[in-house]
């Protein structure tokens, strides 16, 4: 048992799923944190960047991680797309800011109502894969799937980047204050409209580049998304709501839970705990479990 | 002499000489899940109908105890709902006056259309419900094609097992109904065949990461692994398992194998892995066999699904069968389904009670890219070989 | 104009009820299909009215109304051919009821986003403690054969829709009813005068739990097979909020126009585009959320006004 | 007197409730000028009005020459019209010098505020001292402070100051009435609504009293000072 516990496999695989939790809950944060709007349909843009990962790599043999941009730059099309057309209008007018939240459940659950039945349309139900980069790489005794470690290097750099960003440009700062207090934001000068679309289009570029990591090792289906849209999820609520560094620490949390939990006790407990884990954390700390307890 | 006829019809008939007979066409009705949780199934399913359709027009129609009348199919989507399901076929029945029924995708679907059929005494040749439930169904209406019973399984897999060397294994099951049925069986025959059951877990469906299981497998040092696993968990463990290094003889998963986006995701290095299923192209026997494989190949750019999409073809021609002695009176089509034997893609087949009365249940094994019919041995089309 | 509303209020009772009267007539005239749809339109109705009593009502948006559904099919399910129909149809309202009891105390003090989310969440788990349970006792799936005619469920669940829309008339007009709005408009100006809040919304979010429980009962009998994860339903959940959102949450002729709506438009489209179908309800729940956020049941208040005025 | 800032006739408000009923006021350049008035009576209104949180129903508000009544907040900024509002809202998972760059985001002071940032320590020595501490764990005076300088970071022409010294111990506030007047000799005009009735019309110049949303009196500083008319109304 403890052989297994220390062994360097599990940590892989923690560290495998908590990035990709923490890549998937960043964009749903970003949109969340700078225009209270939460998108259920998150997960089905993984599915749009899954789709055209596949098909690219499919069709011409191109790499994923070139179709890796293309994939993001359709999430974030279909971004600007419903920006102009349904939230632009709903984030104007102060008599609606109350409703936004529970507004936005419904109209991304729309949205996601249409993604998954246009890309099945279009493509059918049925599940797709492709073989990339599946070659066992063993480093002292640590074996790893060429792209799941692929997956991990690419959720890091985009991680990093993103904090990086958002912690040292001026832009990046802007978006750090406008999520922390949107009216403070208005007064310092910050274009609070440029920056809410700013964000709205890379959340869904996030996504859509999570579609592409995750299309390199999980089938494909145009009803795939849910799940992860649940994951995002439980990781933002656990980093506390629009909290971008804690959504980050969290999904890796997350990640390192699920795997280890199920070694100590039973698979058959992962998915009572996750969410147990999530009904607790909203139970005990809607503000979030690595939120800082503020009046606002 | 009547096929003659039927030759010099068709061939003015194509030549524009003489006007197509007015025939009006058999309507053919079946609920799809064509949106919600099992719609990624569905296509298996459908695409084998609609083969078997294409195929009986081009010929010339379906033969109705003589008659050559074209086929239409008339589908609804069932948004996975086993109820909506029940309600489609009421529609079918009542509003839609179908000539005939095809059968819904799923154990769930086929038992709650099951009540439906039995009500109207409407005959309906099931496919790809697989469930020791199945037998408490009143028989008279619906016949279960499938012979991948989890009663059967377990006996015949542990048997398998059993001669292909296997002292010690790790079981891991899903939670969902078909696999927890199979991990009931199985644990009780494994325990008869001698063999020591290391390992015994089941898991939720929305599993998302299996490296602790299977290094718990690992560490137990087995040398057969049974996943009782679904599509997506089949991925799931097909991805993981050679990361964790697992290496034994014997690796069998009950779903998901047998869908072609599986080899396509992982190919040689799936090879070897065992699965439920009782067809390949590869038996020289089945005549329609091969055949099949490839008008299938040709139509849709991939390959079948050796599970579903067998069945649901095979379930096609038990019906064109049936309906070209009895036609559509529903008396004599009971009669005729429930006491003829079909020659199918699957060879011989006949019912007994619901139940397929002669194909025996089987696995199959990915070898070369290829699947091939290893148990039992006088259907097997290879001998298993350990990974 | 309050007098015009509670006047058109009162003619729509008389509406229902003869329209009720009339989805009653269904098996004979209609046949079996039919009927079939009746009884999904029923329940539909039944269900969301009760969740408007509570959501539309505090403005507490429950998404996990399932939750109720599911637990209220399970109990039906699991005493099957133990204890009588009659008795294990309430017992599923009942222990949904009880359930809603039990978490209401913590989740109650959850709000706007959290809530939601919560809601969905708790369900979730329900659905995964359940299936759980199913596997260590070793019931993966049950079958339910002999189960009372479609007629009866149909009649059965008519009977739930007059409870539900009763119960929803009855509290709108009580002092009761009065609180939860101002609850909705502000919970702490509600109890400074005086609203008793945690209680209050205590009872409306375990009243909305019984029917939905009994609605689930009646299906599970409807279906000769029953399995968790269908009773469990997420979709479930956001169908309700949706037929209540494109009804109208605001008040009772909602669920039955929303209700109406979705299943008119489904019988229209899924039967020749069903992925089609899926798209076109997703567009409308957009439009409506966007430019008529008090559903269709408002809409036509503005066009009898405007009528009565031009 | 030359007029930085001239308000026409502005009404404004929040959704269907009114506040502001016609407005009309001037800011001189480089001049003090104070807003005092009951609670409730229009001042923050008419601040967050000029500063473009909130709409301008009717009315024009003239920076120079230019009508800025439409503007959206972050152009009236860059033109220099910057608020500093009441509550602080400083940002509090950000660190003070953090704080500072982000009042410094608008075009003409982005490039600067290298040395506007040593402008700002060079003012509230205090700040410098908690330079990397994150904003929220401030006090409140401190908060203010970095509210202050966080306005000044945006090089402000006419600065919008809502109630600095609400709730600040009296220490502080003294500290802050002390800058206030050094701001006006940068060539920074000043608009300060405050309830500190008598510390502010010492060092305003010019002073308008606000009520039910009109002015109803207006005079230089000392004038209103001395006018028991002034108590009466802050006190109604």
């Amino acid at each position: 048992m403890i052989e297994i516990l220390i062994s360097p496999q599990l940590a892989f695989s923690a560290l495998v799923l908590g990035s990709l939790y923490s890549l998937i809950a960043l964009g749903l944060n970003l949109v969340y944190g700078t225009m209270r709007l939460l998108n259920i349909a998150h997960g089905d843009l993984i599915m749009i960047g899954a789709y055209t990962t596949f098909w690219i790599f499919t069709l011409t043999g191109i790499p994923p991680f070139v179709g890796l941009p293309l994939a993001a730059g359709i999430a974030a099309a279909i971004g600007a797309i419903l920006y102009f057309s349904i939230f632009r209008r709903q984030l104007s007018g102060i008599d609606r800011v109350e409703r936004i939240e529970a507004n936005s459940l419904l109209l991304f659950f729309g949205v996601s109502v249409i993604l998954q039945n246009t890309v099945g349309m279009m493509f059918s139900g049925s599940p797709r894969a492709y073989q990339f980069l599946d070659t066992v790489y063993e480093v002292s005794g640590l074996m790893m799937t060429g792209n799941r470690l692929a997956i991990l290097i690419f959720a890091a750099i985009v991680l990093t980047s993103v904090v990086i960003f958002l912690t040292r440009s001026q832009y990046g700062l802007s978006i750090s204050a406008l999520i922390q207090n949107q009216t403070a934001a208005r007064v310092v000068g910050i274009n609070v409209s440029r920056l809410q679309f700013v964000s709205f289009i890379s959340g869904f570029a996030l996504a859509g580049i999570a579609g592409a990591l995750v299309s390199m090792t999980e089938q494909i289906s145009p009803f795939m998304g849910f799940p992860f849209t649940i994951a995002a999820f439980v990781v933002i609520i656990l980093g506390g709501l629009g909290n971008i560094k804690g959504g980050i620490i969290a999904g890796m949390l997350l990640g390192f839970v699920e795997i280890y939990v199920v070694v100590l006790t039973s698979a058959n407990f992962r998915s009572m705990l996750i969410y147990g884990l999530f009904v607790g954390i909203l139970l005990l700390r809607p503000e979030g479990l690595l939120g800082k307890t503020r009046r606002h | 002499m009547k096929r003659i006829v039927h030759f010099i019809a068709l061939l003015l008939c194509s030549l524009g000489l003489i006007p197509a007979q007015a025939a009006e066409p058999v309507r053919i009705g079946f609920s799809i899940a064509k949106t919600g949780l099992f719609a990624q199934a569905a296509p298996s399913q459908i695409t084998a109908y609609e083969l078997w359709a294409n195929q009986v027009n081009a010929a010339g129609g379906l033969d109705v105890a003589g008659d050559r009348r074209p086929v239409e199919l008339v589908w609804f989507d069932d948004e996975s709902d086993p109820a909506k399901s029940a309600q489609i076929y009421e529609k079918l029945i009542s509003d839609e006056k179908v000539d005939l029924l095809l059968a819904p995708w799923g154990t769930p679907h086929h038992l709650n259309v099951a009540g439906v059929v039995e009500r109207h005494g409407f005959p309906m040749v099931g496919n790809t419900a697989a469930s020791v439930a199945v037998r408490e169904v009143q028989p008279g209406n619906i016949w279960f094609s499938t012979s991948a019973i989890p009663d059967r399984i377990g006996p015949e897999l542990a048997a398998l097992a059993k001669q292909s060397g296997v002292k010690s294994v790790a079981i891991i099951a899903n939670v969902l109904p078909f696999a927890q049925e199979n991990l009931q069986f199985l644990v009780p025959a494994l325990e008869a065949e001698g063999i020591e059951i290391a390992l015994n877990e089941s898991y939720p469906p929305d599993i998302s990461d299996m490296t602790g299981l299977l290094s718990q497998i690992k560490a137990a040092g087995v040398d057969g692994i049974i996943a009782l696993s679904y599509p997506a968990d089949s991925f799931l463990y097909m991805g993981q398992a050679r990361e964790v290094g697992i290496d034994v003889s014997f690796e069998f998963l009950l779903v998901g194998p047998t869908i072609s986006a599986f080899s396509q995701a992982f190919g040689d290095f799936a090879d070897g892995i065992v699965t439920i299923g009782h067809w390949s192209p590869h038996q020289s026997k089945w005549s329609r066999a091969k055949p099949f494989f490839d008008a299938y190949v040709a139509a849709y750019e991939m390959n079948p699904d050796y599970l579903d999409t067998a069945l649901a073809y095979m379930s096609c021609e038990i019906l064109e069968q049936a309906v070209a002695t009895a036609g559509l009176d529903r008396d004599k089509l009971r009669t005729a389904i429930a006491s003829s034997t079909f020659d199918t893609i699957n060879g011989e087949v006949s019912f007994e009670g619901v139940e397929n009365a002669v194909t025996p249940t089987a696995f199959l094994q990915l070898q070369g890219g290829d699947m091939h019919l290893i148990w039992p041995e006088d259907i097997a089309t290879a001998s298993f070989s350990p990974r | 104009m309050t007098s015009a509303f509670s006047l058109l209020k009162t003619r729509f009772v008389w509406f229902l009820f003869a329209g009720l009267l009339l989805i009653a007539q269904v098996p004979s005239i209609l046949g079996s299909y039919w009927t079939l749809i009746a009884l999904n339109l029923m329940m539909w109705v039944a269900i969301t009215q009760s969740w408007t009593l509570f959501s539309g009502m505090t403005g507490y948006i429950s998404l996990g109304h399932v939750v109720f559904y599911g637990v209220g099919a399970y109990v039906v399910a699991s005493t099957f051919n133990t204890i009588p129909l009659w008795l294990a149809v309430p017992m599923g309202g009942i222990a949904a009821a009880l359930l809603a009891l039990v978490v209401s105390v913590p989740v109650l003090r959850v709000r706007g986003p959290y809530f939601v989310i919560l809601t969905f969440g708790l369900a979730e788990l329900v659905k995964f403690s359940i299936l759980n349970l199913e596997t260590v006792s070793g019931k993966s799936s049950r079958l339910l054969f002999g189960t009372p005619s479609i007629e009866i469920l149909l009649y059965c669940m008519i009977g739930l829709v007059v409870l539900a829309t009763l119960t929803t008339l009855f509290v709108t007009c009580s002092r009761f009813g009065r609180g939860l709005t101002v609850i909705r408009e502000d919970e702490v100006a509600a109890a400074t005068v005086g609203v008793p809040v945690l209680r209050y919304k205590i009872i409306a979010y375990t009243i909305s739990a019984i029917v939905p429980g009994m609605a689930g009962g009646l299906m599970a009998l409807k279906s000769t097979y029953f399995e968790v994860l269908q009773v469990f339903n997420p979709i479930i959940s956001f169908t309700v909020v949706t037929m209540a959102i494109i009804g109208g949450s605001g008040d009772v002729r909602g669920p039955f126009l929303g209700a109406v709506f979705l299943v008119l438009l489904s019988e229209l489209f899924w039967t020749t585009a069903p992925q089609f179908y899926m798209i076109l309800v997703g567009l409308f729940l957009i439009l409506f959320v966007i430019f008529a956020p008090n559903g269709i049941a408002a809409f036509l208040d503005k066009l009898q006004i405007s009528r009565k005025s031009g | 007197m030359n007029a930085r800032l001239k308000v026409e006739g502005i009404r404004s408000g929040y959704g269907e409730i009114q506040v502001l009923r016609g407005i009309e006021m001037l800011c001189g350049e480089a001049q003090i000028t104070a807003l005092v008035g009951s609670n409730g009576a229009g001042k923050s209104t008419l601040l967050r009005t000029l500063a473009g949180i909130l709409p301008t129903a009717t009315g024009r508000i003239l920076h120079g020459e230019a009508e800025i009544q439409r503007l959206p907040s972050h152009e009236r900024v860059a033109r220099g019209i910057i608020m500093v509002p009441e509550g602080r809202l400083v940002f509090p998972d950000l660190s003070v010098e953090e704080n500072l760059r982000t009042g410094a985001v608008n075009v003409r002071a982005r490039d600067v505020w290298s040395k506007t940032v040593k402008e700002v320590y060079d003012l509230f020595p205090r700040l410098l001292e908690r330079q990397k501490q994150l904003a929220g764990t401030l006090s409140g005076g401190e908060q203010q402070m970095l509210a202050l300088g966080r306005g000044l970071m945006g090089l402000p022409e006419v600065l919008l100051l809502d109630e600095p010294t609400l709730g600040l111990a009296p220490s502080v506030a003294t500290q802050i009435f002390n800058i206030i007047p050094q701001l006006t000799e940068s060539n920074i005009s000043i608009l300060i609504a405050e309830q500190d009735l008598n510390r502010v019309l010492d060092i305003a110049h010019f002073g308008y009293v606000i009520e039910n949303g009109r002015i109803t009196m207006q005079d230089t500083g000392s004038a209103l000072r001395n006018n028991p008319a002034v108590a009466e109304a802050y006190l109604g």
